[in-house]
């Protein structure tokens, strides 16, 4: 009997950023023998989705369904779980707790490793001892990424500031480039990013003369000459795995995270930009990280108001879940939470 | 080596984005000017600016070239603007009501045709490096200016000019002041503003080609930000002239830039409101300037907004 | 060399126009039925007719506006076709309509400009400056070329459209009521023009007139449309207005205003030290003293655009005071609905379709305008439809409105219809306080007189009316006091008994 | 006597007329907007055929998934529910001739009102409770549309336009008091007010699976009609919208009418914005700016901006808006397909405004009564 897997996604399903991630994972399930993928793309976090996955189940047949945005959780697919037993929803982002319905699972990769591998590059790339990071909005998930980067990048150089500025919406394309230019006229010279798609960012970047740090996917392709490394998802083996184990039969389990050693995340490889000092302290760190139980969080440590967040010896691996409800920008990130 | 520019860079970023995101309200405006000083209103350039930001960066894909794509996004855009032309002109049909209308139609077909563009790098437009003289790299990045920018001055002084000193400008201006007149002069009203619109439509697609194919510089639905609509408020700002058309993008496109370079020099709470500035600016001058006695100053005797 | 302003083509001298068997039918309707007319040249022509004659369709049938059904028309006795406007005005035809066709945001010189057949597709002004110049300088008249003719006086727009015909060319040159907007003075100015044009052989003309006064002040002959038809016509020094109006009317009979009766009353309404801004909001409007007394018209006479229109606004509560009161009844007024109603307060605004109604309703809809809300001394929540086509259907029989149906948009009824609809809607009932702006405006004969005799009736019924009107003659024959308004202020009054017309033309012209 | 008795068989004749012409103009209001919808959809047609793509497929995938069986009444009718108070906001305002196009602006204000509420007072019982919010939506969104109408009345700005304008305000307002005074430190990637209690939330009308919004949106539209064609408010909002001159003339407090009804639409988009919170979300957040402000418009104009068309027109199109996912996923068309349609329909619509009092069945109906 084959199975029937629902993808939904908040925006355009190419936009080189967060959703193409997920159909490329999509695509891979795609691929597998008796799977049927059915998919829907620029489905808002409304009522709208609720009927899609609905629809999905009713229609299709669908029983296995990834709503892969992080605003479908509450209160979408919990209010449609109940409803349908013997389908598992998958989600991307959230926090699954006990006391959430039992068919619901949510799934995460560990990417704050990947930027802060991310920072590692930059900090090796950086003159002017600024890096920058153009965000959508100050959420955990973000706020974890930017910390991570500098936390990256002060590992070269204890020096480094990192200047984030914040767009408000998770795809806005002019707004996004006017924060990549004015991080470069204050003399930002390595640029991240975390908004849905960082086309605008890596190609504005380039333009400007920035060295770039890839999110979500790969975009060498947008400048190879100035694109050092990315942290990107790789969501094919997670979804693979999942199809795999629903269609032996087996159960998921509810609450999944993975990082760069069980292949959640991977690394762009490394761009003729990167020099080889970077390329050898990128390489050592990737492999302590590999060995698990890495932190990048740790004490002592303040965060930009001069709070302490981490006490010496403090530290927060990366499957800490405290990390998921991150509140502070550490010091030397230049920007706040509100 | 770049400097450390500090607070300047506030200023400067202002300056730059004036330069940078004003282009399109620049073309979408002056064409809307001329649109308006015909007797017609167009709300639906909103569309028409996606399409041409679509229709551009296709073309300029396929060819290689991104003036052929320019060129395919003004003819988009006239097309559009013939489309609300003809619809206008039929009697009883509402201009403002038939611009949301293709306002939604032109967004619609820009998404539907433009799935394929999203993933491809279309060739950029050209910039002239003005900032040439300036040891800071802030200072060239900000004068880097794109030819559409400067065609946009041109084309709203030549605009202006020809208003007053053409043929065609003054049929247009009587056909937008009085249709009565312009009917006793033998002028086909209606034709008039046909084309005024098609012209409108024409630039307001240039406007999305440099969207597409400079600044950002990407297709994706996300391109614009309401930029045509905005554009038409421009024109009431602007009390339709062309020349005041120019200086309101210019204002606006540095009100803009306001948010970022704010929080790039650290004053980053509040952001959202920040970036509100250019509609709160707007609004008010709106209100401080519209009277309930007296039609707005200068406005077009026959444009149903204001009637 | 360049050419000069005026394009050589057409004839330098005034030419003769003729129609024959010209008929236009407009579906099963017949407007115009095989018309012949001849006007010499250097001759100045009116033609008769009441509303609907057909006058107009004539004249577009000329100036190619309409294709007429059938019929011909000979130029200085060449046989011409005339397709459309253009081919007119090759030959030399020109027209003024009743309305202004200029552009008020342009200037003169440019109006004039962009009116040529031939304006380069670039101007140079520096030159047409200097033609201008000289094309003004052989004028008898001249006008400010450089301010934009919206903020022209209505006696210096009318001369810039007959400036216009002369610029372009026109030898022959129709006028559709051109008088309508200016004080019998500027009348006359205009007219004694055009007379003067015609008798030295510059120009033919063929003026629409409803006023016999200017018909045998200035024209040589007349002709009479009556229902689409010929009736007659000839020299006017051979014709009374007697003999003009039978033509006109034919055998209806007309309805005589009512008798003035004697009725002597107290104030109803006065306003004391008013003082608002006018629409331009830089001149302002100061009523000082102005009463009106139940059982009297008072004339308000005056030309348009010294504050007539800003006055009724103030009465009608749309204009703030800035100073001063208006009182009915001795207490203090302020226009509203309830004010209206309690002192029984009714209005007649001008072009009642554009002031008075909402042109997408219903005739029923817009009759019930002022009962909607109020009903058996109280105020009504619910609509009452059924009361609504009761009285429409009422008032409708009572008023002779001629309509399909009470359901057509009133849009869609003739002016007089309208016309006739708003006063059935503010006569009804008790009236004691009436003011009217420039009532018959437009109308024919018939209409005019019986609107004239339903105020003259609610006169004597005992109502105050203030008649603000920009016909002379109609303050004259309605009103028992009248006055003058110019400038924004009241510069005149004399009883009507007795009153002195040149007194009061200069009081309207400024001259006091 | 015999003049009386003329008079009155005038008076019945005309009548008569009266009751025959309101009738074919009835049947003529609803009849060209059915045949615009067809053109608009026999024109998507001929698109969807050059494209290679079967448009019978096509509009039996629309009915299916739209209305073809229970579950697809209830997504269509969910769907519905915002829009029925989001045309309303458009809607009333255009009777008074106002081109209002910023309802957006207030259904995000109404939420984000009903969710301060439960912010700031969150021990009172469920029934206070939901009162209050509704209450606080309708006031917010009532205030922010009714100052557009304030502005146009009092300075004469364009309410188009300043609608437009201050419904990005209201939606960085919304972002700003969200992510900021209003932010629950509980909700982590998706800043959200706090949550409602439990007894708060609004549940769904039983056996439909739709919630109560629906019936409120319907209630409102029947209201509105009412209002407008049967109380004398309302006639006097239609000759404020008829002729404003005429309507200060007669004395009418066309200020008050203006502000009034505006204000009233406004509190309908308000209302949309609480039913958001209290019956979807159960929190306001970014996903209050949903787009029905902007969808509502054009079902404002597909009912001609009368209060009982809104309802049919409304549910059109959230079928038409939920049959687009299987659309996506049965003819591999993109999302926009749906909006193409929109658009043409809409074009098709307005169109026939062309038409009105030229069909021939009009003059037929007047000449078979003489
Ligand atoms: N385009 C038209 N279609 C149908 N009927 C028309 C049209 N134009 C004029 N008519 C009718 O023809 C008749 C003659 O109209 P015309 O305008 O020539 O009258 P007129 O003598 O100029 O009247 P007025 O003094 O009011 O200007 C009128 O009954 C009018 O209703
Ligand atoms: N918008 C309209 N729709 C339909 N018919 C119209 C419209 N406007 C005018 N008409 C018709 O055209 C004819 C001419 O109108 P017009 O106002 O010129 O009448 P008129 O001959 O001057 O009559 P009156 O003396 O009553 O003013 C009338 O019969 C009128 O019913
Ligand atoms: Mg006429
Ligand atoms: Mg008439």
């Amino acid at each position: 009997a084959g199975l029937t897997v629902g993808f939904i996604y908040v925006g355009p399903k190419d936009d080189f950023g967060y959703n193409q991630s997920h159909a490329e994972g999509a695509a891979a399930v795609k691929a597998m023998e008796g799977v049927t993928v059915v998919e829907e793309e620029q489905v808002p976090e409304t009522v709208d989705v609720q009927k899609t996955m609905e629809s999905m189940i009713g229609f299709d047949g669908a029983t296995l369904v990834f709503p892969t945005s992080f605003g479908y959780f509450d209160p979408h697919i919990l209010a449609v779980a109940p409803k349908y037993p013997e389908v598992r929803f998958e989600h991307c982002g959230g926090l699954w707790t006990p006391d959430k319905p039992k068919n619901v699972g949510s799934y995460f990769g560990y990417i704050g490793m990947g930027q802060y591998l991310n920072g590692i590059v930059a900090g090796h790339a950086t003159k002017s001892k600024k890096i920058g990071f153009v965000a959508a909005k100050p959420i955990p998930q973000v706020l974890l990424n930017i910390n991570s980067f500098l936390l990256g990048a002060r590992a070269v150089d204890p020096s480094i500031t990192c200047q984030v500025i914040f767009t408000g919406e998770w795809s806005l394309a002019v707004k996004e480039a006017e924060a990549t230019n004015a991080l470069a006229d204050q003399g930002v010279d390595v640029v991240t990013c975390h908004v849905d798609g960082p086309k605008v960012v890596m190609e504005t970047g380039a333009r400007r003369g920035m060295f770039l740090c890839g999110y979500h996917a790969n975009q060498s392709a947008l400048a190879p000459e100035k694109y050092l490394t990315g942290a990107e998802w790789n969501w094919a083996k997670v979804y693979g795995d999942m199809v795999k184990t629903t269609m032996a039969g087996g159960k998921i389990d509810n609450f999944v995270r993975g990082g760069l050693a069980d292949g959640f995340i991977k690394m762009s490889p490394l761009g003729p930009a990167v020099s080889d000092k970077a390329r050898a302290q990128f390489e050592a760190t990737k492999a302590e990280i590999l060995k698990g139980g890495f932190a990048a969080i740790k004490g002592p440590l303040k965060d930009n108001k001069g709070n302490v967040v981490a006490t010496a010896g403090q530290a927060f691996v990366e499957t800490d879940v405290a990390l998921e409800s991150m509140s502070y920008l550490v010091d030397g990130v230049i920007g706040s939470t509100s | 080596m770049s400097e450390d520019i500090g607070l300047w860079g506030v200023p400067l970023a202002i300056l730059g984005g004036a330069i940078r995101v004003s282009t399109p309200f620049i073309f979408v405006s002056t064409g809307e000017c001329l649109t308006e000083r015909s007797g017609r209103i167009n709300l639906g350039l909103e569309g028409t600016l996606v399409f041409g930001a679509m229709s551009g960066y296709a073309v300029a894909y396929h060819t290689g070239s991104p003036w052929l794509g320019t060129l395919a996004a003004a003819f988009a855009g006239l097309l559009f603007g013939l489309l609300h032309g003809v619809l206008c002109s039929l009697p009883r049909v509402n201009d403002i009501a038939i611009g949301i209308a293709l306002m939604i139609f032109g967004t619609g077909l820009a998404f539907f045709f433009g799935k394929p563009y999203v993933q491809p790098v279309a060739p950029h437009l050209p910039a002239i490096p003005l900032g040439f003289w300036s040891p800071l790299p802030q200072v060239q990045a900000a004068l880097n200016v794109n030819v559409l920018f400067l065609a946009g001055i041109a084309l709203a002084f030549a605009t202006a000019w020809m208003l007053k000193n053409t043929r065609i400008g003054l049929t247009i201006r009587v056909a937008g002041d009085s249709a009565d007149a312009a009917r006793a002069l033998g002028l086909d009203v209606n034709r008039v503003r046909l084309w005024s619109t098609a012209a409108g439509g024409a630039l307001a697609g240039i406007g999305g080609a440099y969207l597409s194919l400079y600044y950002p510089g990407s297709w994706n639905e996300g391109i614009s930000s309401g930029q045509g609509l905005m554009a038409v408020a421009l024109v009431i700002f602007a009390r339709w002239n062309p020349v005041n058309c120019l200086y309101a993008s210019l204002l606006f496109g540095g009100a803009g830039a306001l948010g970022p370079a704010l929080q790039s020099v650290g004053i980053t709470s509040g952001y959202y409101l920040f970036y509100a500035a250019p509609y709160v600016l707007t609004l008010g001058f709106l209100v401080a300037t519209s009277s309930r006695t007296r039609a707005l100053p200068s406005a077009p005797g026959e444009l149903s907004i204001i009637k | 060399m360049r050419v000069p302003a005026l394009d050589p083509s057409p004839p330098q001298h005034a030419i003769a126009v003729e129609t024959l068997g010209m008929t236009m039918r407009f579906g099963s309707f017949t407007a115009l039925k095989d018309v012949s007319i001849r006007i010499p040249a250097g001759s100045f022509h009116v033609l008769l007719g009441e509303n609907g004659a057909g006058k107009s369709t004539l004249v577009k049938c000329m100036m190619g506006f309409y294709k007429p059904t059938s019929g011909q028309m000979t130029v200085d006795g060449r046989e011409v076709a005339v397709p459309d406007p253009r081919a007119a005005h090759d030959l030399g035809l020109g027209m003024v309509y009743q309305h202004f066709t200029l552009v008020p945001s342009l200037t003169a010189a440019e109006n004039l400009v962009i009116s040529r057949k031939d304006v380069p597709a670039r101007i140079d002004w520096e030159r047409e400056r200097a033609d201008l110049a000289a094309f003004m300088a052989r004028m008898p008249f001249s006008v400010p070329l450089d301010v934009p003719v919206g903020r022209l006086a209505a006696g210096e727009k009318q001369k810039l459209e007959l400036l216009k015909q002369l610029y372009l060319g026109r030898r022959f040159l129709i006028l559709d009521e051109p008088t309508s907007v200016l004080t019998p003075a500027e009348a006359d100015e205009l007219l004694g023009m055009v007379r003067g044009l015609t008798t030295d052989g510059t120009l033919t003309c063929l003026m629409i007139s409803h006023k016999f006064r200017e018909v045998t002040a200035f024209a040589d002959e007349v002709s009479v449309l009556r229902r689409g038809e010929h009736v007659g016509g000839g020299k006017v020094a051979d014709l009374s207005t007697a003999e003009m109006a039978a033509m006109m009317i034919g055998e209806k009979e007309l309805v005589r205003p009512a008798a003035r009766l004697a009725v002597n009353g107290k104030p109803v309404m006065t306003v004391s030290g008013a003082k608002a801004a006018d629409r331009s909001g830089l001149k302002t409007i100061e009523i000082g003293d102005l009463k009106v007394k139940s059982g009297e018209i008072v004339g308000l006479a005056g030309i348009s655009g010294n504050g007539q229109m800003e006055l009724m606004e103030i009465l009608s509560g749309q204009r703030p005071l800035m100073e001063g009161a208006i009182k009915v009844c001795g207490l203090p007024f302020h226009a509203t609905r309830s004010e209206a109603r309690q002192f029984n307060v009714r209005y007649l605004p001008e072009e009642p379709l554009r002031n008075a109604c909402a042109p997408k309703m219903s005739v029923a809809e817009n009759i019930f305008f002022r009962d909607f809300d109020f009903a058996g001394g109280k105020p009504k929540f619910w609509l009452n439809g059924r009361r609504m086509a009761e009285l429409a259907a009422r008032l409708v029989g009572e008023y002779k409105v001629k309509t399909a149906s009470l359901a057509t948009p009133i849009a869609a009824l003739s002016g007089g219809n309208v016309q006739r609809a708003v006063l059935s809607r503010e006569l009804n009932g008790a009236v004691d306080l009436l003011l009217i702006a420039n009532p018959c405006f437009g109308l024919d004969f018939s209409a005019v007189a019986e609107i004239r005799t339903r105020i003259m009736a609610a006169r004597n019924a005992g109502a105050a009316v203030l008649l603000i009107s920009e016909d002379l003659d109609e303050i004259l024959e309605l009103s028992d006091r009248i006055l003058v308004m110019s400038e924004g202020r009241i510069v005149f009054e004399t009883p009507a008994a007795g009153a002195d017309i040149g007194e009061i033309g200069k009081h309207m012209a400024g001259h006091h | 006597m015999s003049m009386q008795h003329a008079e009155r068989t005038a008076s019945a004749a005309v009548r008569a007329g009266f009751l025959s012409e309101a009738t074919a103009r009835r049947i003529e209001t609803a009849i060209l907007p059915l045949a615009a919808l067809l053109a608009g959809m026999i024109a998507f047609s001929i698109f969807l055929a050059f494209l290679g793509k079967p448009p019978l497929d096509f509009y039996l995938l629309v009915y299916k998934a739209g209305f073809g069986t229970a579950f697809s009444w209830t997504n269509t009718l969910a769907r519905a529910a915002p829009l029925l108070l989001a045309a309303l906001c458009v809607a009333l305002p255009a009777r008074l001739g106002l081109v209002i196009i910023g309802g957006e602006g207030a259904i995000v204000l109404g939420g984000v009102a009903a969710g301060a509420v439960a912010t700031l007072m969150p021990g009172l019982p469920g029934p206070a409770g939901i009162l209050l919010m509704a209450l606080a939506g309708a006031l917010v969104g009532g205030l922010w549309i009714g100052g557009v109408g304030a502005l146009r009345h009092l300075r004469g700005v364009n309410e188009t336009i300043a609608s437009l304008l201050m419904a990005y305000v209201a939606i960085a307002l919304m972002n700003h008091l969200v992510e900021g005074l209003l932010r629950d430190p509980a909700s982590l990637n998706k800043p959200s007010t706090a949550p409602l209690p439990a007894a708060w939330r609004i549940g769904e009308i039983p056996g439909l699976g739709v919630h109560w919004g629906l019936a409120v949106g319907i209630l409102g539209c029947i209201l509105s009609w009412v209002l407008i064609e049967r109380t004398t408010w309302g006639f006097a909002a239609r000759i404020v919208g008829g002729n404003l001159r005429a309507a200060r003339i007669q004395g009418l407090p066309a200020g008050r009418l203006v502000i009034g009804f505006t204000a009233l639409g406004g509190a309908f988009a308000g209302l949309a914005g609480m039913f958001e919170v209290a019956a979807v979300h159960g929190s306001a957040n970014a996903s209050l700016a949903a787009g029905y402000g902007y969808t509502g418009i054009l079902i404002a104009f597909l009912a001609r901006h009368n209060g009982l068309a809104i309802v049919p027109a409304a549910i059109l199109l959230a079928g038409l808006e939920a049959s687009s996912g299987l659309i996506q996923r049965r003819m591999a068309l993109p999302d926009a397909t749906v909006l193409v349609l929109e658009g043409m329909v809409f074009i098709a619509i307005l169109l026939s405004d062309t038409f009105q009092d030229r069909l021939k069945f009009l003059s037929f109906l007047e000449r078979r009564q003489k």
